[in-house]
């Protein structure tokens, strides 16, 4: 490994934390330079992240000692197969959200407060990368702050002013569960004394039968499970996806979810271990149950909304689930379909986000009986969003698709045919309310004639959405590129190699 | 209270000796208890309690907000600057003891410590007391 | 060249061709003339590799790996070939037909239609030449999906209740037959298609078999067995074409394709027989031929009584492979094509009527025949091809079927096919008596009708004559076809 | 009942943070005003400022700091007073969006408690 290479993971985020400020102040000078500078910073992560899985792909793992400190004094950062994959989805995604929010910002946000809001989108990209790349449990929690911070004022930020509400109990919400996962670190540090995830992982099994390491663990699963909105725990998702401005709603259900899941799966796998989790209480089994609940009732819940963006916000609930059920499940091929499905999601959802986000942009409408006929203004558009939810239902050679039959192939390997039958269950639920938004697009009479054709949106708004769509296709038909790094990822998790 | 003179003396006189003691305990932070955290608030103080006995034009005069600004990228960009120039002497980020060895000066460690606390401090002094002064002075916004 | 080239290029020239459907949507001629293109250049495809299917050999590619137990995988063996060349020549007469069809109507969104009509193509060609169950499955749910807005075309609140109901079904059959590939891979370790079958040597109980093979039959939902049969009349209110698609080119052909798959190249007709999964299915099959023949005779409009007939006629498929013997299958996998090219032409014949007279109930035909005598002709004679009167292919497999039953030794079955008999023709006889013989009501009622276009009546009288020529020619290529499958299929040892 | 006394006469710190805590968190649930419930949120983090302050404390112990050769003491841990002071960091920095979004709902609304809030936004 080169010596360039090595020196990557800092500059991860140090580079674009100064790119922010330079922003802030070139921004303040004139206000056009902010969002070169942010595009600039992400594409340059997205670029730093590719070369980091390049170099991880062949099962090596890249340590870094900041400050030169070996743990447990000094804070480690660790690049292995899994963080990088997740990093790249992650950045992919964020670049293109930040692609679309070149005139989708717009739509919510005053141009006053343009540079502040990509000043602020830039540290949110930033903390989840400081999420992904930490190998310090504490350090991990000051990332995902970071990163909440930025969401909740993000939120918060957009004219609607239903937002500032959302926002707050976001924030609200999101703050008890950073409590409670900072506690469990310092139960798991009283227990060890190193709150090195490596180090951890080493030391804890002479810690396990110990009631603080137990109260550690249910702590930070709650704490998680509050960041992910793992059902029943989802309530300040629904109002703050909706009421976001619409490339906020975006990166969030895309990147920071996506970010918050892989520090769970981290946390529980790399930390506690899996024999951990099977062997010292039922905790599988009760995530089972809770995931299948979650898939089913999340699918349910979204069937019966009205409006677009909440449909599809509790149609994150839903999928959120399936993440859950590779936990519940545990083996190779489930946790494989459930770190495809982090991937497949973030890239389905963004998908139909944008597109929610585009109506809005062009029309207004958020209600989605309101939609119809639009497939003859914005053909791209519902094309787009048509082929984003046939992933989303399953439908096959879709990547949606891949990840569902990964999930059912472990649950059926494991026994679990129940649990097997309520994942596919939810993906006919999944179908109910995808084909409720599709039948009205296509097939719905067009209300006033005199909008014209032409509502297609700007360019910048389009290749996103047409890179997107096209990727749940193609990452589907080659599903083999991503299950390269899948693969030895879920097998690193369960602590084979 | 813009006529009371005891606390408008008084503070008039106690502000130099916290600004003093916050200069203090950042550069003591390389040794012992300290650093740029506490002092950079311990700092700000001095703003808020000049802004409760002279009011915020005073304080916004002395301190406004594009200085603010100034300041808190400043202190950032020493922190990152510190880390980064590290790198450039083959060292880890805010490997200290890289630049040490490989300019052969003593005891420059404890001085890059020095270095970025007091990074520390300016950018948490300014943010502190953009906080107070923003939440207090809503209404004359200026927009970014 | 390559010979695993041409399957390939059999699934992406339609899907260029929706492409280019797209790209000239504004165009009308280019745009219909590229679908001909398309379709002509396919059958020419899928002819080629005729000569090598028939000399006993096999084409085979690998797309791309795909999931564990399956990979994206084409294979070309005579069972499949029978399925391309119904679906490849079908879409030609079917292309030529519909371009008539929506141009005489006037219908809205005809490259939406086209388009999704060329994509739909393909993923029929890709069930029929997909080399495991994994590439069948996507292949399949694609069909699904893609004909779905051909179904609700027209856009009616009716439509879209049908289309609802015809999502739920074929969703729903989708998902138990995912999880039957699933369960099938997780007992064996493969989901390739293996002449004979491969779970036999899985050793796993017989229950768990049986319960995957129920899964299957759910999963072939598109077959439209009883009481799963629901979403095909309900999806009559789509224009004709695609009725015609759905009957006799792609949809439900791909169904009855599926369940002769899974009998003979998954489970294989021993084990078949060990779990008595032959009189699950002749139960199955014989309750619903009667059932929908009795149904059929309820129908006054005509769409809907060919999609009850459609539905008993399949099961004639299923009763075929129930018997498990050579004659039975044989007559089963024959009945295949010489259904869809008898059924084609039926429902061209009601479009013809919708188109020429706009009439769609058969009450209101009377006497029709004497302004459309084509179109009236040539429905009689295929309605007599479905009953199984020569000179018309329908009675080959029909004896086939017989003999089949009589080989097995289970004279209620034969005992069903000429019950039904008796019943198809007091179903159709009253179309044609209707149709030429009956006078029109009063003497102004034919005023407004017209024989059907040119371009209409070719196709009929193509899917006709075809007919006819397989009655005395059913080796060409068909049978030959049928008997390298289950010589392939069943080795040694069926009666 | 000897044990029990036992228990508590050590454990009271933790016993009165996790008081603490709940006190927080029932401020978070229950109060109506957005600002108390901001002031819960305080509450509640400082609770856990003082369980990690409360852990990290050895009997005896002095502030770590470097003495001179020859010279010993017992030192408390330092690393949790370290983390808690990032802790505090982040905790300020919530506090601080918190209010500013308090402050922007009640320059919308004009209301700052959850029942007045849920009466405008039925009347729009």
């Amino acid at each position: 490994m080169n010596a360039v290479i090595s020196q990557l993971p800092p500059l991860l985020i140090v580079v674009p934390i100064l790119g922010a400020l330079l922003a802030l102040l070139l921004g303040k000078w004139k206000r056009s330079f902010a969002y070169p500078i942010t595009l600039a910073m992400i594409g340059f992560q997205f670029a730093v992240s590719l070369v980091l899985m390049e170099s991880v792909m062949d099962g090596e793992v890249i340590h870094y000692y900041l400050g030169g400190w070996p743990p447990p004094l000094g804070i480690e950062l660790v690049i292995d197969s899994f963080n990088s994959f997740v990093l790249v989805v992650i950045l992919a995604l964020a670049l293109l959200t930040a692609v679309w929010a070149r005139e989708g910002a717009d739509l919510d946000i005053v141009p006053e407060k343009r540079v502040s809001f990509f000043v602020v989108f830039q540290l949110l990209v930033t903390g989840l990368c400081g999420m992904a790349v930490t190998g310090d449990l504490f350090n991990l929690y000051v990332f995902l702050e970071i990163s909440s911070i930025a969401a909740y004022t993000l939120v918060a930020a957009g004219r609607n002013p239903r937002s500032l509400i959302a926002g707050f109990n976001y924030l609200i919400l999101g703050s008890i569960a950073a409590g409670f996962i900072v506690l469990g670190i310092g139960y798991l540090y009283i227990a060890t004394g190193t709150l090195n995830m490596g180090e951890l992982a080493v030391m804890l099994p002479a810690h396990y039968g110990q009631a603080t390491v137990y109260a550690a663990f249910l702590f930070m699963m709650i704490g998680f499970s509050i960041k992910v909105a793992f059902f029943p725990l989802h309530l300040w998702l629904p109002d703050a996806y909706t009421e976001a401005p619409a490339a906020v709603t975006i990166l969030i259900a895309t990147a920071t979810s996506k970010v918050t899941a892989y520090a769970m799966l981290r946390v529980i796998f790399s930390v506690f271990t899996l024999q951990y989790v099977t062997e010292s209480f039922p905790v599988t089994e009760l995530v089972l149950i809770i995931a299948a609940v979650a898939i089913i009732a999340g699918a349910v819940l979204a069937i019966a909304q009205d409006n677009l963006k909440r449909m599809l916000a509790y149609s994150s609930i839903s999928q959120m689930g399936y993440i859950m059920f590779a936990l519940g499940v545990a083996n190779q091929a489930a946790l494989a379909g459930g770190i495809l499905h982090i991937m497949a999601h973030a890239v389905m959802k963004g998908c139909l986000f944008m597109v929610a986000g585009m109506i809005i942009y062009r029309t207004g409408f958020t209600a989605i009986r309101q939609l119809s006929g639009l497939s003859r203004r914005m053909p791209v558009a519902c094309a787009a969003f048509a082929l984003a939810g046939a992933s989303m239902i399953g439908i096959p050679p879709t990547i949606g698709f891949m990840s569902k039959y990964y999930l059912v192939l472990g649950a059926v390997v494991a026994g679990e045919y129940l649990a097997a039958a309520v994942l596919l269950a939810g993906s006919l639920l999944a179908a109910v309310y995808i084909w409720k938004v599709i039948e009205v697009m296509y097939f719905g009479d067009v209300h006033d004639e005199d909008l014209g054709g032409g509502l297609e949106a700007p360019v910048s708004m389009m290749v996103p959405v047409i890179i997107l769509a096209a990727s749940c296709l193609l990452l589907g038909i080659f599903v083999e590129l991503p299950l390269e790094v899948v693969g030895p990822a879920a097998a690193m998790l369960l602590g084979g190699d | 209270m813009r006529e009371n003179v005891v606390i408008r003396t008084v503070c008039r006189l106690f502000v130099p000796f916290i600004q003093l003691f916050a200069l203090y305990v950042i550069v003591h932070g390389a040794s012992g208890p300290g650093g740029g955290f506490q002092g950079g608030v311990i700092f700000a103080t001095s703003f808020i309690l000049l802004l409760i006995a002279f009011g915020l034009p005073c304080v916004r005069g002395r301190f406004g907000r594009s200085w603010i600004r100034a300041y808190a990228a400043c202190g950032i960009i020493i922190f990152a600057g510190v880390g980064l120039t590290c790198i450039l002497f083959s060292g880890n980020f805010l490997e200290y003891a890289a630049i040490e060895t490989a300019l052969g000066i003593p005891h420059l460690q404890t001085l890059m410590i020095d270095i970025v606390e007091a990074g520390i401090g300016i950018t948490v002094m300014a943010v502190m007391t953009s906080i107070i002064l923003d939440f207090v002075g809503k209404e004359e916004e200026e927009p970014l | 060249m390559i010979p695993g080239i041409l399957p390939l290029l059999a699934i992406t020239i339609p899907l260029a061709a929706a492409g280019l459907i797209i790209a000239t949507g504004r165009h009308m001629n280019l745009r219909d003339s590229v679908t001909l293109g398309a379709a002509a250049s396919m059958v020419m495809v899928v002819l080629a590799m005729l000569p090598e299917i028939l000399a006993g050999g096999r084409i085979g590619i690998t797309l791309v790996p795909l999931l564990p137990g399956g990979d994206l995988a084409l294979r070309v063996d005579a069972l499949g070939m029978i399925f391309g060349l119904v679906a490849s020549i079908l879409w030609l007469l079917n292309s030529l037909y519909s371009i008539g069809y929506m141009r005489a109507l006037k219908e809205h969104d005809q490259t939406r239609f086209y388009f999704c009509f060329a994509i739909a193509i393909a993923a029929a060609i890709g069930i029929a030449f997909s080399a495991n169950l994994v590439t069948l499955y996507v292949f399949y749910e694609v069909l699904t999906l893609i004909t779905y807005p051909l179904v609700v075309h027209v856009g009616t609140p009716e439509a879209m209740q049908a289309g609802r109901k015809y999502l739920a079904y074929l969703l729903g059959g989708g998902i138990c037959l995912l999880a039957a590939t699933i369960l099938t891979y997780t007992l064996t370790g493969t989901t390739e298609f293996i002449p004979g079958g491969f779970l036999a040597g899985a050793g796993a109980a017989a229950l768990s078999l049986q319960v995957i093979f129920l899964l299957y039959l759910g999963g072939f939902v598109k077959a439209a067995w009883m009481p799963f049969h629901a979403w095909l009349p309900a999806a009559m209110v789509a224009p004709t074409p695609v009725s015609a698609f759905l009957h006799a080119v792609a949809v439900v052909t791909a169904g009855v394709f599926g369940v002769v798959r899974v009998a003979g190249w998954v489970y294989g007709v021993d084990l078949m027989a060990d779990l008595g999964l032959g009189v699950l299915l002749a139960v199955i099959a014989s309750f619903t031929i009667i059932t929908a023949s009795l149904f059929a005779l309820a129908q006054d409009n005509l769409k809907r009584r060919l999609a009850y007939s459609t539905v008993a006629q399949l099961s004639y498929i299923l009763l075929g492979v129930s018997m498990l013997s050579t004659a039975g299958l044989t007559g089963a996998v024959i009945h295949i094509p010489f259904h869809a090219f008898q059924k084609i032409a039926l429902f061209f014949c009601a479009g013809a009527v919708i188109v020429g007279a706009g009439r769609e109930n058969i009450s209101d035909m009377k006497g029709i025949g004497r302004k459309m005598p084509v179109t009236a002709v040539m429905c009689a004679a295929a309605a007599a091809g479905i009953c199984g009167l020569p000179p018309f292919c329908g009675l080959v497999s029909k004896v086939y079927l017989s003999i089949g039953a009589v080989q097995a030794g289970e004279l209620a079955l034969l005992g069903v096919i000429i019950v039904s008999a008796v019943l198809n023709v007091a179903y159709f006889f009253p179309i044609i008596h209707t149709m030429i013989i009956a006078r029109p009501s009063d003497d102004r009622a034919l005023d407004t009708v017209t024989e059907a276009p040119l371009i209409m009546l070719v196709p009929i009288i193509l899917a006709v004559t075809a007919s006819v020529a397989f009655f005395f020619f059913p080796a060409v290529p068909f049978l030959d076809l049928a008997e390298i499958a289950i010589a392939d299929m069943s080795g040694a040892g069926l009666p | 009942m000897e044990n029990l006394l036992a228990f508590i006469a050590t454990r009271y710190i933790y016993i009165m943070t996790i008081i603490l805590m709940m006190i927080g968190l029932y401020a978070l649930i229950a109060k109506k005003n957005l600002v108390k419930k901001v002031i819960g949120l305080n509450i509640f983090q400082t609770a856990i400022f003082l369980f990690y302050i409360s852990f990290s404390d050895v009997d005896g112990g002095t502030a770590p700091i470097f003495l001179p050769d020859g010279v010993s003491a017992t030192y408390v841990n330092p690393i949790p007073h370290v983390l808690i002071l990032t802790a505090i960091v982040v905790g300020l920095a919530i506090t601080a969006v918190a209010l500013a979004i308090v402050v922007g709902i009640y320059e919308e609304y004009q209301v700052t408690g959850e029942d007045g809030l849920q009466e405008v936004m039925k009347r729009q």
